[in-house]
């Protein structure tokens, strides 16, 4: 399937969720609604033309202008093709349904996401910070993160 | 703004009792939490487990990751060029930094549209294949360690000695070579390399075949190995597992064929699939043999490789500065030894990435550990976590 | 030996307490030779040149060793129990020693006659399940209380195995007494129990497959109550870090790999009593006496000794309840068997 | 003084000191290993009185066997091990009445016995072939139910261990 099959496909199935697209870059992405995240995996998953059943990378993004944005990079293992999801979500406001319990693969990245932006991901069934302590202050790689001076006693910048 | 951590106590999956015998009753006993990690001989790093048993059956196990955090991704959009990301690329995966390398510059060409020379290509190839022989070499080694067997660990490392040798003639370095640069590779192959690298396939095949004959056909580890940790297939994509892990599953996918860069489609080789040959597909059993028949395919690469090694130039014409256009983003994935690594860059225009986000297979491929290891033994999960080929390195990155 | 040295010093407490070293001095020195044989074996298994800086190939580097374990600092754990910790490792040595004592390391020389020597060995070993238990309990460590109750269930369990191989030498040879076993297979290899004992051809040659049986199952038991490689899972160091000697070091460490070491001889030595002629020269009457005696025994014991270092650095390890598995579902049947069927070739 | 009667002062100040422990004991896991000084000693005693067999079987049985055994509990039932087992001392009045009336009759009993006291048997033979004489002839049937004792008992604690819980 080309993307803008995909699309329309998509379309077709929630188009409600579907907000935005771009299709002519060098990997098309189409950006939908954050809350309603979960029932687009969903159709993305079981829909037997799209059948996206691998997600091959799930990143947290800070856009530098106040949202931040969770980029699902997804692929069919059947029908081989590939496509982007965005959900951006607003920083006072980073809420995105999770959708660890359709791709497995994507709780942990989820978690990063998590940990590293404070991006919450409604529904998650495990949502701790993974590779930072449980007790770090902020979201590190949030733009607007600053780095503490101190931490748990410790002078952080060496 | 700051939002406070959230800390969600950790849920046990199985309750106590849960287990039962194989005649259906259960066993009364109570659970014993045990940390496995992180300074443990069998958990490859710093990775810790936290395990509830129940005597030596594992009822729920939590990994804990982290310990080795250093904020590559942070580090990546800090750095005045995306050339000097490199050499962070290389310490992510360190017992694989050439395929680590290759996949973040392949990421930023593909930003850039920019086409490498062929020798480059070829080149790439071969340093890939032998720094794949050299990953699955420590990781089916270690795996013999996990099973109490020494010996073979040496074996390997004894042959991994000689390709690092011919990464040191190279380069320079043994383990973290910054070797393959955006648009090409540091410097050129040094004369006697190619030779050296047809003695090596020439060398290695044997060796493999007596590793086989100490290890991997040994009844006492067939049988510690074959039908355990069973990660089926269906699972194994929904987890986004990838690699020989995916491959050890049954699954017949591997991006150098599927999803082609570089050069692979040039050369004669198969990919290897788990067939459950003593236990059911998907055990650590098939993992383990995935990697060595790998080891075999790489050989063959290697020597068509150097076979067809065109001369040239080993560098593209590349502006001094690289600004890739605001707002192009690219995920490229290679196959690394573990499986799909992946780097998502985006650029907003300037000299350094807006935003670096690299998927490590180990990463991934460890999210699966609590999936297939409940109800096994201490000893299997050893089995597991040794079969799943983790470097801790790349899951904290 | 006993009367000579009692007459040599006069006092027979000296005498005793001599012959008490005797075996003693042996072990250090065999540990010695077994550290610098395992490493070097090790090595070149393994492709490799281990020791060969301190003095000609390495051959000081034992030495160098033990005095680095001795200087060692002392470590207990502040939880542990200090006066368990520190008990258990003589425990589990002096379990090992005492049974020495009824090694007849030839025909002049034997700690104690005992007329039970084989029993008595078997009985004494129970107190290393007790001094492993206690290390791994008052280690006050997880990984450590699971690698002592692992090493007792497995000898406790390899001791029934081995018992009733011990059993089908007994019967044959008739008597307990390690010296009369070995006495009794007197002229050459073929009158080794192993080979049926001295007796008519068509008994030995009905005995045989039972005693080969039988020596090959005490051998594997005597690996496994050994606690080496296949079945070395107490401090399998993958899976339980080092097993009940997790945080023992310096002298206390020592203590508890000599008593290894001293172990893999004694089951070596058991073996080669009941099967293999103990002290009788494979040739009949030819090097054969008191000297030449211990030397065969040493000689016998010292080769399966080597066969466990060499099993060690070629084989993975068994999983906790194959080991089990092993130990009652294959070897005490196979047994049974093979005491029937002995039991009733000699009857007959 | 000969090697004989060092010998046997030693073991019955072992023996006397470890049981004292066993009783006294606040830690379950030490007293255990007391109780395994008090059984090696009590084989050291019938060594001395030259019955090598029965000290042996007291060694493998006990030692070996119960007293493994019995470590395996203790070790297993982790809870109890912190616990101080000693109880404060309730109804002492009856206690000290009814030990002391139990105490009174033994050592009278131990008292008025004649003891035969006779020179002890430096050397002796073989004993585990007549033992097992015995055991197949004279002895047969006290043996024989004996053992199907020892097998009921055993198959009844299995079948206890292995009940399923009622839940």
């Amino acid at each position: 399937m080309t993307s803008q099959e995909i699309l329309d496909t998509l379309k077709s199935l929630c188009g409600d969720a579907v907000l935005d697209a771009k299709l002519d870059v060098l990997q098309p992405w189409i950006s939908v609604e954050p809350l309603k995240l979960a029932v687009v995996a969903k159709a993305l998953r079981e829909d037997p033309r799209l059948d996206f059943d691998f997600v091959m990378c799930m990143s947290g993004m800070d856009h530098n202008n106040g949202t931040l944005g969770a980029v699902y990079h997804l692929y069919s293992m059947t029908q081989k093709h590939k496509i982007v999801i965005k959900a951006i979500v607003k920083n006072e406001d980073a809420r995105v349904a999770s959708t660890a319990a359709i791709w497995g693969g994507a709780e942990w990245h989820e978690r990063e996401a998590y940990d590293m932006f404070g991006i919450v991901f409604e529904g998650h069934p495990d949502l701790r910070r993974i590779l930072l302590p449980d007790d770090y202050p902020g979201h590190p790689l949030r733009k607007d993160f600053v780095v503490p001076e101190y931490y748990n006693g410790m002078k952080v910048p060496y | 703004m700051i939002t406070e951590p959230r800390i969600i106590p950790t849920p046990y999956v199985t309750k106590p009792g849960a287990i039962r015998t194989s005649t259906g009753k259960t066993i009364r006993t109570d659970e014993m939490i045990i940390n496995m990690g992180p300074q443990h001989p069998s958990t490859h790093g710093v990775l810790r487990l936290e395990i509830v048993v129940d005597g030596e059956i594992i009822v729920d196990v939590i990994p804990h990751i982290g310990y080795l955090h250093r904020c590559f991704e942070k580090h990546a959009e800090h750095m005045t060029n995306y050339q000097q990301v490199i050499p962070y690329c290389d310490r992510m995966d360190y017992v694989a930094s050439m395929n680590n390398d290759w996949g973040f510059a392949l990421a930023v060409e593909r930003m850039l549209k920019i086409e490498v020379p062929p020798r480059v290509e070829y080149l790439r190839v071969i340093m890939a294949e032998l720094q794949r022989i050299a990953s699955h070499l420590v990781a089916v080694g270690t795996f013999g360690i996990d099973m109490g067997a020494f010996t073979p660990f040496l074996w390997t490392f004894r042959d991994r000695e000689k390709i690092l040798d011919l990464f040191e003639m190279t380069c320079g370095a043994r383990l973290l070579y910054n070797y393959i640069w955006i648009g090409g590779l540091s410097h050129d192959v040094p004369p006697g390399f190619v030779e050296k690298a047809k003695e090596f396939c020439s060398y290695f095949g044997p060796k493999l075949k007596e590793f086989n004959d100490v290890l991997t056909y040994n009844e006492i580890f067939v049988r510690r190995t074959a039908n355990v940790g069973v990660l089926p297939p269906d699972v194994a994509v929904n987890f986004a597992c990838s690699g020989p892990m995916l491959r050890g599953s049954g699954v017949n996918f591997d991006l150098r064929r599927d999803d082609p860069y570089g050069v692979y489609d040039k050369f004669e080789w198969e990919v290897q699939v788990g067939k459950g040959e003593f236990g059911k597909v998907g055990d650590v059993w098939d993992r383990f043999i995935v990697k060595v028949r790998e080891m075999e395919q790489s050989v063959k690469i290697i020597e068509q490789a150097v076979a067809a090694l065109p001369e040239g130039n080993v560098q593209a014409a590349i502006p001094k500065r690289i600004r890739p256009d605001a707002g192009s983003e690219a995920y490229v994935r290679t196959e690394s030894p573990r499986g799909e690594l992946g780097f998502y860059v985006v650029s907003d225009g300037s000299a350094s990435p807006f935003r670096v986000k690299a998927r490590g297979p180990a990463f991934v491929n460890l999210s699966v550990l609590p999936e297939i290891s409940r109800g096994c033994m201490i000893a299997d999960l050893v089995a597991i976590v040794g079969s799943a080929d983790i470097v801790l390195g790349e899951v904290d990155r | 030996m006993q009367e000579y040295l009692i007459g040599l010093v006069g006092e027979p407490l000296v005498a005793y307490v001599l012959m008490a070293v005797v075996p003693l001095v042996f072990i250090l020195v065999y540990a010695l030779v077994t550290l610098y044989m395992e490493m070097k074996v090790a090595a070149h298994i393994q492709d490799r040149v281990a020791y060969m800086r301190t003095g000609w190939h390495g051959v000081l580097q034992p030495f160098a060793d033990i005095l680095k374990l001795l200087q060692k600092e002392d470590i207990i754990p502040a939880q542990a129990d200090r006066l368990l910790f520190t008990a258990a490792p003589f425990f589990v040595f002096v379990g090992t020693y005492v049974g020495f004592a009824a090694i007849p390391f030839s025909s002049g020389y034997v700690g104690a006659d005992l007329n039970l020597g084989i029993l008595y060995i078997v009985a004494v070993s129970s107190i290393v399940v007790a001094g492993l238990l206690m290390s791994g309990w008052a280690s006050n460590n997880k990984w450590a209380l699971l690698g002592s109750l692992r090493s007792a269930a497995q000898i406790v369990s390899y001791e029934i195995p081995s018992a009733l191989a011990i059993l089908v030498a007994v019967m044959i040879a008739g008597s307990l007494n390690l010296n009369e076993v070995s006495k009794f297979q007197e002229g050459g290899i073929f009158n080794w129990v192993v080979f049926g004992g001295p007796g008519p051809v068509v008994t030995k040659l009905l005995l045989t497959p039972f005693t080969l049986t039988a020596f090959f199952v005490l051998l594997t038991a005597g690996i496994a109550e050994a606690n080496r490689t296949p079945f070395d899972l107490p401090e399998a160091e993958s899976e339980l870090v080092q097993g009940f000697n997790t945080e023992y070091s310096g002298m206390k460490f020592a203590m508890f790999y000599l008593a290894e070491y001293a172990n893999m001889f004694l089951v070596s030595a058991i073996t080669v009593c009941l099967f293999l002629g103990g002290w009788q020269s494979p040739f009949g009457s030819f090097m054969s006496g008191p000297y030449w005696g211990a030397f065969w025994l040493i000689a016998k014991g010292m080769f399966f000794v080597f066969v466990q270092v060499w099993m060690r650095w070629t084989l993975p390890r068994l999983r906790v309840d194959q080991l089990m598995h092993v130990s009652w579902k294959v070897m005490v049947p196979f047994m049974f068997v093979c005491i029937f069927a002995v039991g009733l070739i000699l009857v007959w | 003084m000969d090697l004989y009667t060092i010998s046997f002062y030693m073991f019955a100040v072992l023996l006397l000191g470890s049981a004292i422990v066993v009783v006294f004991s606040r830690n379950i896991v030490r007293a255990a290993f007391a109780l395994m000084i008090t059984l090696l000693s009590i084989a050291a005693f019938y060594v001395l009185m030259m019955a090598d067999f029965v000290g042996i079987v007291q060694l493998l049985l006990y030692v070996g066997g119960i007293l493994v055994l019995i470590l395996f509990g203790v070790m297993l039932t982790n809870r109890q091990i912190s616990v101080d087992i000693r109880e404060g001392a309730i109804q002492t009045i009856p206690a000290v009445i009814v030990t002391s009336t139990i105490g009174g009759i033994l050592a009278g009993a131990i008292w008025s016995t004649a003891w035969p006291m006779r020179e002890a048997a430096r050397s002796v033979a073989a004993t585990a072939p007549v033992i097992g004489e015995m055991f197949l002839t004279t002895y047969l049937l006290p043996f024989e139910v004996a053992s199907v004792l020892l097998l009921v008992a055993l198959v009844g604690a299995a079948l206890i261990a292995r009940r399923e819980r009622k839940s």
